[in-house]
């Protein structure tokens, strides 16, 4: 077995992540800054990426050892039988409708004050069937609005603070930075889909291949020691996550400082996921129902 | 007979080259184990499933009827522009760079401006397939423009040929044969682009649900999606020879009247 | 050559076009060539003249800048009182490469007709005259066809068509029976006496036959080598009433072309710079009228 | 009277050419309207500043970037995909152009399956892109680049090779040319003013692939600049960038037309535009 | 027409070529033409025969059929004892298309040398034979001008040229010198002849002037109007040393010249359905050795 050779020698091993220039992923940047992941013997390379699911043919081609990407890509992926599993936690909701990072925003002049009269309108969001779709349902439906009427437009999270402004769409869901630049410019909150729909939701997390998994399952390990190690700092070094942001995004340090951050758990919220199996299953995203243990690196 | 036999040996050349691949893909996919190469057999059988549903009426339908619309436009501007353009130096020279600069931004980052411009409806995905489909088009047509034979042109200008006539009768038959050759080219960077715009800001299409498929994994689907691409590519080919054969025929006279047959 | 009188008298007359002083040199390419030096002649108004001269002489440069087509170097043409600058309306033109002067895209017929459609607004008169002209150049059965369908003659011919359909006041003619046999030849040319009689259009009829310049024209202008210059002006004093057998029989005929052929001859070798003086009567209009016309 | 090159024109073209000015001067004239109406746009309110900056600011974020060198990186390989993505695009497509173009079984042969094949969007290709070669070998973004612009070279070649004239043909059948000399002197330069075309759709379209790849996270070039500076939102860079993009295809055209002028002094389009 | 003997005896000859029962229908777009009806003749090696006939005679097709362009709808071409089925070695053609005969995209120079090569591979020799050829239509001082650079005539004398540096076996001549001056053109014709006899290269020319014909020739082949077979194949009985002047001004040479022309005369409106039947020694081939050509 090659790959344990490679974690048993004494040289690092060579990992390469990748990740999606966003705020979620500090704590992965820190770690490497911190050295939490060369003391796990890991030689880390991040890979930037545009998307989750767009890692997901690296991940299965063994160009990624790991991922980052949003937990309902991981179910749906397992329930077309494709061989991921999860390995650590990636980011989390705060679980406060007012801190949180992500939420439903509609225009200042709105109608539109509960997420029950979302039913029959527009909603923007960056990726349909995904997570965010689920969990706008899941909240318009908690409010008593009829979630099969919500029509869904996908939108990359830049251009709906212009669709909101232009009237092209009746509410955005965001995330930050989008999240504080609609909010400062007058857009509303209308609610938190992340927190209404499941409590202390897991969003995103670290995955790998099977494959992967079978063959390097102390490296594995090491890497899931090193990201909780990261995860744990990040979370209590939140001026260093605001610090850090603006060096592999984007976003300026001036707006760094004003959005609004998730929260990094060490461990995978399991019932939290499980919710958005079977969420997916509910609107018809999934046809059968995924079990989440089934999806989980427990090596 | 001999014409049986000609039309016979047609079909066996139009087939065989598509007979072969379908075969070398066939039996390499059947063992190839890969998750993203599944086997054919399944592609195919989910073909039926995923297309000839109501996903005819609701993706398929939307997404021709975007192709066509903008196609059409891309051509009659296209051509429209590039007669003018290739007519008029002076306003080629001023208008070409800014014109190169639209053709070498890529329709997804035009994409948000649209947005700006045009909504996020059925225009926007129009404009996109228009804002790439227009310039092979536009670029034959300046080409042929300028290309005129010149004893012609002569002729034309001495008889008073001038102004709508010079044009109808001179500059767009005389233009037509790369005109054409733009359009062919126009066609399937149309359907290409039907397919990107509806990545963005999109509910339905044929773009839309082979990107879906993508996303959620559902490979043999997106395959199934790849191969009804090339089918209607296929098929909106076979019209356009149609529409060549009529509109050129003249041209394909004349370059084969000396070839002896 | 004492007893061949050079025109004079046709000054006097109404005269239609005027060629002052026209230059032209062709430059680009590598490549710069004197195509035409200078040449100054007149013609009045129904009056047919011929060209004849040398292989590259000029005579296509001339009849594109008479034709409004080309720009001379300097000097200018006057047709009508006014400067050409471009190709004047009542003017038709047979091009030396008729191939390529057809349209590829059109049957015979509407290679014909398609001049006429802004001159001759009534569709069936149309018709009917192009229905004369090509029957008068023997294409009456070859009205469907495609020009790249048809004989090199008869590509020619169905230009010709063209430019007699036409009914132009100006006729120019750039070597129009080249392609054409012999007998067509004789046809086609009466067929052009016969419309210049008839119509009273003015003619310039560019050949290489010298025989056909003698019994076509009124004039046979004989350009030198290139550079060109004018060589000679003569007229031809032959009857009026001109028929093939006849005429190209008479004595008179056989001194013309005889004087033409020994021209042509000199011409070969002698260019413009070393060509006889034009006579001052002839010569260019003044400097200020040319430098108006640019 | 002096002899101007400029009066030797064939016909006194429809537009005469303004005296004294040099050739660029319209096109010149050109970009800086556009970029003043870039620059109007957002001033007078018909656009939200916010969503579209001015001419101005994407200029100023433009500069700004051009100081790190994570942007000459970027540039770097988005121009290096291009090159070698141009360059095997045309080879191919020229090659099997004219193979296409004059063997009239192998057209006939390959019809249906070129006409299926060329509709494929490159974005459809993705996955199998990053399969194959990964997401951040400059291969995964070769073969989008390839994919799209080879299409346009072959389809033009096709058709420029059908051009030739029947009699120029005969001369060369007749005087014995072989095959590949007839394919030099008589197929290829009536085919070549189609294949310039060719090139020029080619290169616009590899330029948008080169960017395109990176939009949608393969390999570093501009477009995941554009694509981070989007989820960034930092809105005057997007623009500035989506700028620079254009500006290189502005230069790529300016190189096209000076090869074209090398290449094609004989044909009539750019003997009217040389003059003379 | 008694006293003009009708050839025979070169059938005997060392024949060259042997056209059989040539017929050619162009078919297509609309248009059915029986261009040719039964063209049977043969051309000895070392021969030169002209071909005169109306104009849309089929002349120009059966020149292609010749060159191995076209293939015959029925009847067969044999060169050298072979049926032509594609272009055969060492045979230059000049196209009645001479402009577009022409590269436009390679220099005078270029377009004369292209043919040659692949047939001498010696650089100097090859330019050697490109300058002569040049010099020897007068293009001497046009080497670096481009085609599209010159006259119609100057062009034609390109095509020529072309022809002439190549140094066929067979040489076929479809009007060649119909856009050159009258100088030019006796100049050329001389030419002809002296490459002629100098090298014993194998000439069929077809021309629209008639005395062209008879000066050149040593046979005339007359044929009827379309749809066309074979008039009358005339023996030239002049001397084989021929000069412009004297040949022309002979007894001979017009008595000739005038039966050609009437006998075009009578080809323009006879056709080949109710010409005079060929006789059966030049009739074609029996069918067998037809068909398996094909
Ligand atoms: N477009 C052109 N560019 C450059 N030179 C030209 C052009 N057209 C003609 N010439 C040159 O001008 C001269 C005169 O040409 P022109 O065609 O007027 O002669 P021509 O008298 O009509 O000859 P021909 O009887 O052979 O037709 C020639 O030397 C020719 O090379
Ligand atoms: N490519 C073609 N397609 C159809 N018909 C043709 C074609 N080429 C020639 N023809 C017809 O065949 C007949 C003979 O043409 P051809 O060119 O051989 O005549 P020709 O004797 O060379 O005449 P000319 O002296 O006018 O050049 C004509 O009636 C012509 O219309
Ligand atoms: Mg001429
Ligand atoms: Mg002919």
């Amino acid at each position: 077995d090659p790959g344990s050779t490679a974690s048993g020698s004494d040289g690092p091993v060579p990992v390469t992540v990748a990740v999606i220039p966003i705020v979620d992923v500090a704590p992965i940047y820190l770690g490497e800054q911190q050295g939490f992941f060369e003391e796990h013997g890991i030689d880390l390379t991040l890979e930037q990426q545009s998307g989750g699911a767009a890692a997901v043919p690296g991940v299965v081609a063994g160009d990624f050892q790991f991922a980052f990407g949003n937990v309902s890509s991981v179910v749906l992926a397992g329930a077309q039988d494709l061989p991921l599993r999860m390995v650590a936690e990636g980011a989390s909701s705060t679980g406060d409708p007012s801190t949180d990072f992500g939420g439903v925003v509609v225009a200042a002049d709105s109608p539109i004050t509960s997420p029950a009269d979302l039913a029959g309108k527009t909603v923007a969001i960056n990726n349909l069937k995904n997570i965010n779709e689920i969990t706008v349902r899941a909240m318009v439906e908690k409010a008593g609005g009829d979630p099969a009427s919500v029509k869904f437009v996908e939108l990359g999270f830049p251009d709906m603070p212009a669709a909101i402004a232009g009237g092209k769409v009746d509410a955005a869901q965001v995330v930050e930075p989008f999240l504080t630049a609609t909010t400062s410019q007058g857009d509303r909150l209308l609610g938190d889909n992340y927190t209404d729909a499941v409590d202390d939701l897991t969003v995103a997390a670290y995955f790998t291949s099977e494959q992967y998994l079978a063959e390097n399952a102390d490296v594995v390990d090491d890497f899931r020691a090193a990201i909780e190690e990261s995860l744990q700092y990040a979370q209590e070094h939140p001026d260093e996550v605001r610090a850090i942001v603006p060096t592999y995004t984007k976003i300026t340090a001036e707006v760094a400082q004003q959005i609004k951050l998730p929260a990094w758990p060490q461990e995978i919220n399991v019932d939290s996921v499980q919710a958005v199996a079977e969420l997916m299953q509910k609107y018809g995203i999934t046809s059968e129902a995924v079990d989440v243990e089934e999806l989980l690196a427990t090596s | 007979m001999h014409r049986f036999l000609r039309a016979g040996r047609a079909l066996v050349l139009a087939l065989a080259l598509p007979v072969v691949l379908v075969a070398a893909w066939w039996s390499w996919s059947a063992h190839s184990g890969s998750y993203y190469f599944p086997p054919l057999s399944t592609i195919l059988s989910t073909f039926g499933s995923t297309w000839f549903s109501d996903r005819l009426g609701a993706d398929v339908l939307p997404s021709v009827t975007r192709l066509v619309v903008g196609y059409l436009l891309a051509v009659v501007l296209g051509v429209g522009l590039g007669v003018l353009l290739g007519t008029n130096r002076l306003l080629r020279r001023t208008a070409e760079p800014v014109l190169e600069f639209f053709r070498a931004i890529p329709p997804p980052v035009l994409i948000p401006v649209l947005f700006l411009f045009a909504g996020i409806g059925d225009t926007a995905k129009v404009v996109v397939i228009v804002s790439g489909a227009v310039w092979p088009v536009l670029l034959n047509a300046v080409e042929g423009v300028r290309a005129v034979d010149e004893v012609l042109s002569d002729t034309s200008r001495s008889y008073g040929i001038t102004g709508w006539a010079r044009l109808r009768h001179l500059v767009l038959p005389a233009a037509s044969p790369q005109i054409v050759a733009g359009m062919r080219q126009a066609l399937s960077i149309s359907i290409i682009l039907m397919v990107i715009s509806e990545m963005f800001a999109s509910s339905n299409g044929l773009g839309f649900a082979i990107i879906q498929f993508q996303r959620s994994f559902a490979i043999p689907d997106m395959w199934s999606g790849i191969i009804l691409l090339g089918l209607l590519g296929f098929a909106f080919s076979l019209l356009f020879q149609l529409f060549e054969r009529r509109s050129l025929r003249w041209y394909h006279g004349l370059r084969r009247s000396q070839r002896g047959d | 050559m004492s007893d061949l009188p050079t025109t004079d008298q046709h000054r006097e007359r109404d005269v239609l076009l005027d060629v002052r002083g026209v230059r032209k040199i062709y430059s680009g390419h590598g490549r710069t060539v004197e195509a035409v030096r200078d040449l100054t002649f007149s013609v009045g108004r129904g009056e047919l003249v011929c060209i004849v001269g040398p292989s590259g002489a000029g005579k296509t440069t001339l009849l594109k800048c008479i034709a409004g087509l080309l720009e001379p170097t300097s000097g200018q043409v006057v047709l009508d009182g006014r400067a050409v600058t471009r190709p004047p309306e009542s003017m038709a033109v047979v091009f030396q490469e008729y191939g390529r002067s057809l349209y590829a895209w059109k049957t015979v017929e509407q290679n014909v007709e398609l001049p006429l459609r802004h001159k001759v607004k009534d569709g069936r008169r149309r018709r009917e005259l192009v229905h004369e002209a090509l029957a008068a150049v023997g294409l009456a059965d070859a009205h469907a066809a495609y020009p790249w369908q048809l004989s090199g003659g008869m590509q020619q011919r169905v230009a010709i068509a063209r430019a007699v359909a036409y009914q132009p006041q100006v006729l120019l003619m750039d070597e129009p029976f080249a392609a054409v046999d012999a007998q067509t030849r004789a046809d086609l040319e009466d067929l052009v006496r016969s419309l210049w009689r008839q119509l009273g259009v003015t003619v310039l009829f560019v050949t290489h036959d010298i025989d056909e310049s003698v019994y076509l024209g009124q004039r046979v202008l004989i350009l030198s080598s290139s550079p060109t210059v004018v060589m000679e002006d003569l007229t031809i004093d032959l009857p009026g009433e001109r028929t093939q057998l006849e005429t190209r029989s008479s004595r008179r005929f056989a001194e013309l072309r005889h004087h033409v052929y020994e021209q042509i001859q000199l011409a070969k070798h002698r260019r413009g710079s070393d060509a006889p003086a034009t006579p001052p009567s002839s010569a260019g209009a003044p400097q200020a009228s040319r430098a108006e016309a640019r | 009277m002096s002899i101007d090159a400029r009066t030797a024109r064939p016909a006194p073209a429809p537009v005469r050419r303004a005296r004294g000015l040099p050739d660029w001067s319209p096109g010149v004239l050109g970009l800086v309207g556009f970029a003043l109406v870039l620059e109007l746009l957002p001033r007078t309110g018909l656009v939200a500043e916010r969503f579209f900056p001015p001419f101005s600011a994407m200029v100023t974020a433009l500069v700004r970037a051009m100081g790190t060198a994570e942007f000459w990186d970027a540039t770097g390989q988005t121009v290096r995909a291009w090159a070698t993505g141009l360059a095997i695009a045309v080879a191919l497509g020229i090659g099997l152009g004219l193979l296409l173009g004059s063997v009239e079984v192998v057209r006939r042969a390959t019809a249906s399956t070129v006409e299926f094949l060329r509709p494929v969007p490159s974005v459809a290709l993705i996955p199998l892109a990053v399969l194959v070669f990964g997401t951040t070998s400059i291969r995964s973004t070769l073969l989008l680049v390839v994919y799209a612009s080879f299409w346009q070279i072959l389809i033009q070649v096709v058709y420029g090779v059908q051009d030739v004239d029947p009699v120029a043909r005969e001369t060369a059948r007749s005087y014995q040319l072989g095959r590949w000399a007839r394919v030099r002197h008589v197929v290829w330069p009536t085919a070549l003013p189609y294949v310039l075309t060719g090139v020029r759709l080619g290169a616009a379209v590899a330029l948008i692939l080169a960017v395109t790849a990176g939009l949608v996270g393969i390999g570093h070039g501009l477009g995941w600049l554009i694509g981070s500076a989007q989820s960034g939102n930092d809105v005057p860079l997007v623009y500035g960038l989506v700028l620079f993009t254009g500006l290189l295809g502005v230069l790529i055209n300016l190189l096209a037309r000076a090869l074209e002028r090398r290449a094609l002094p004989w044909h009539s389009s750019v003997r009217a535009d040389i003059g003379g």
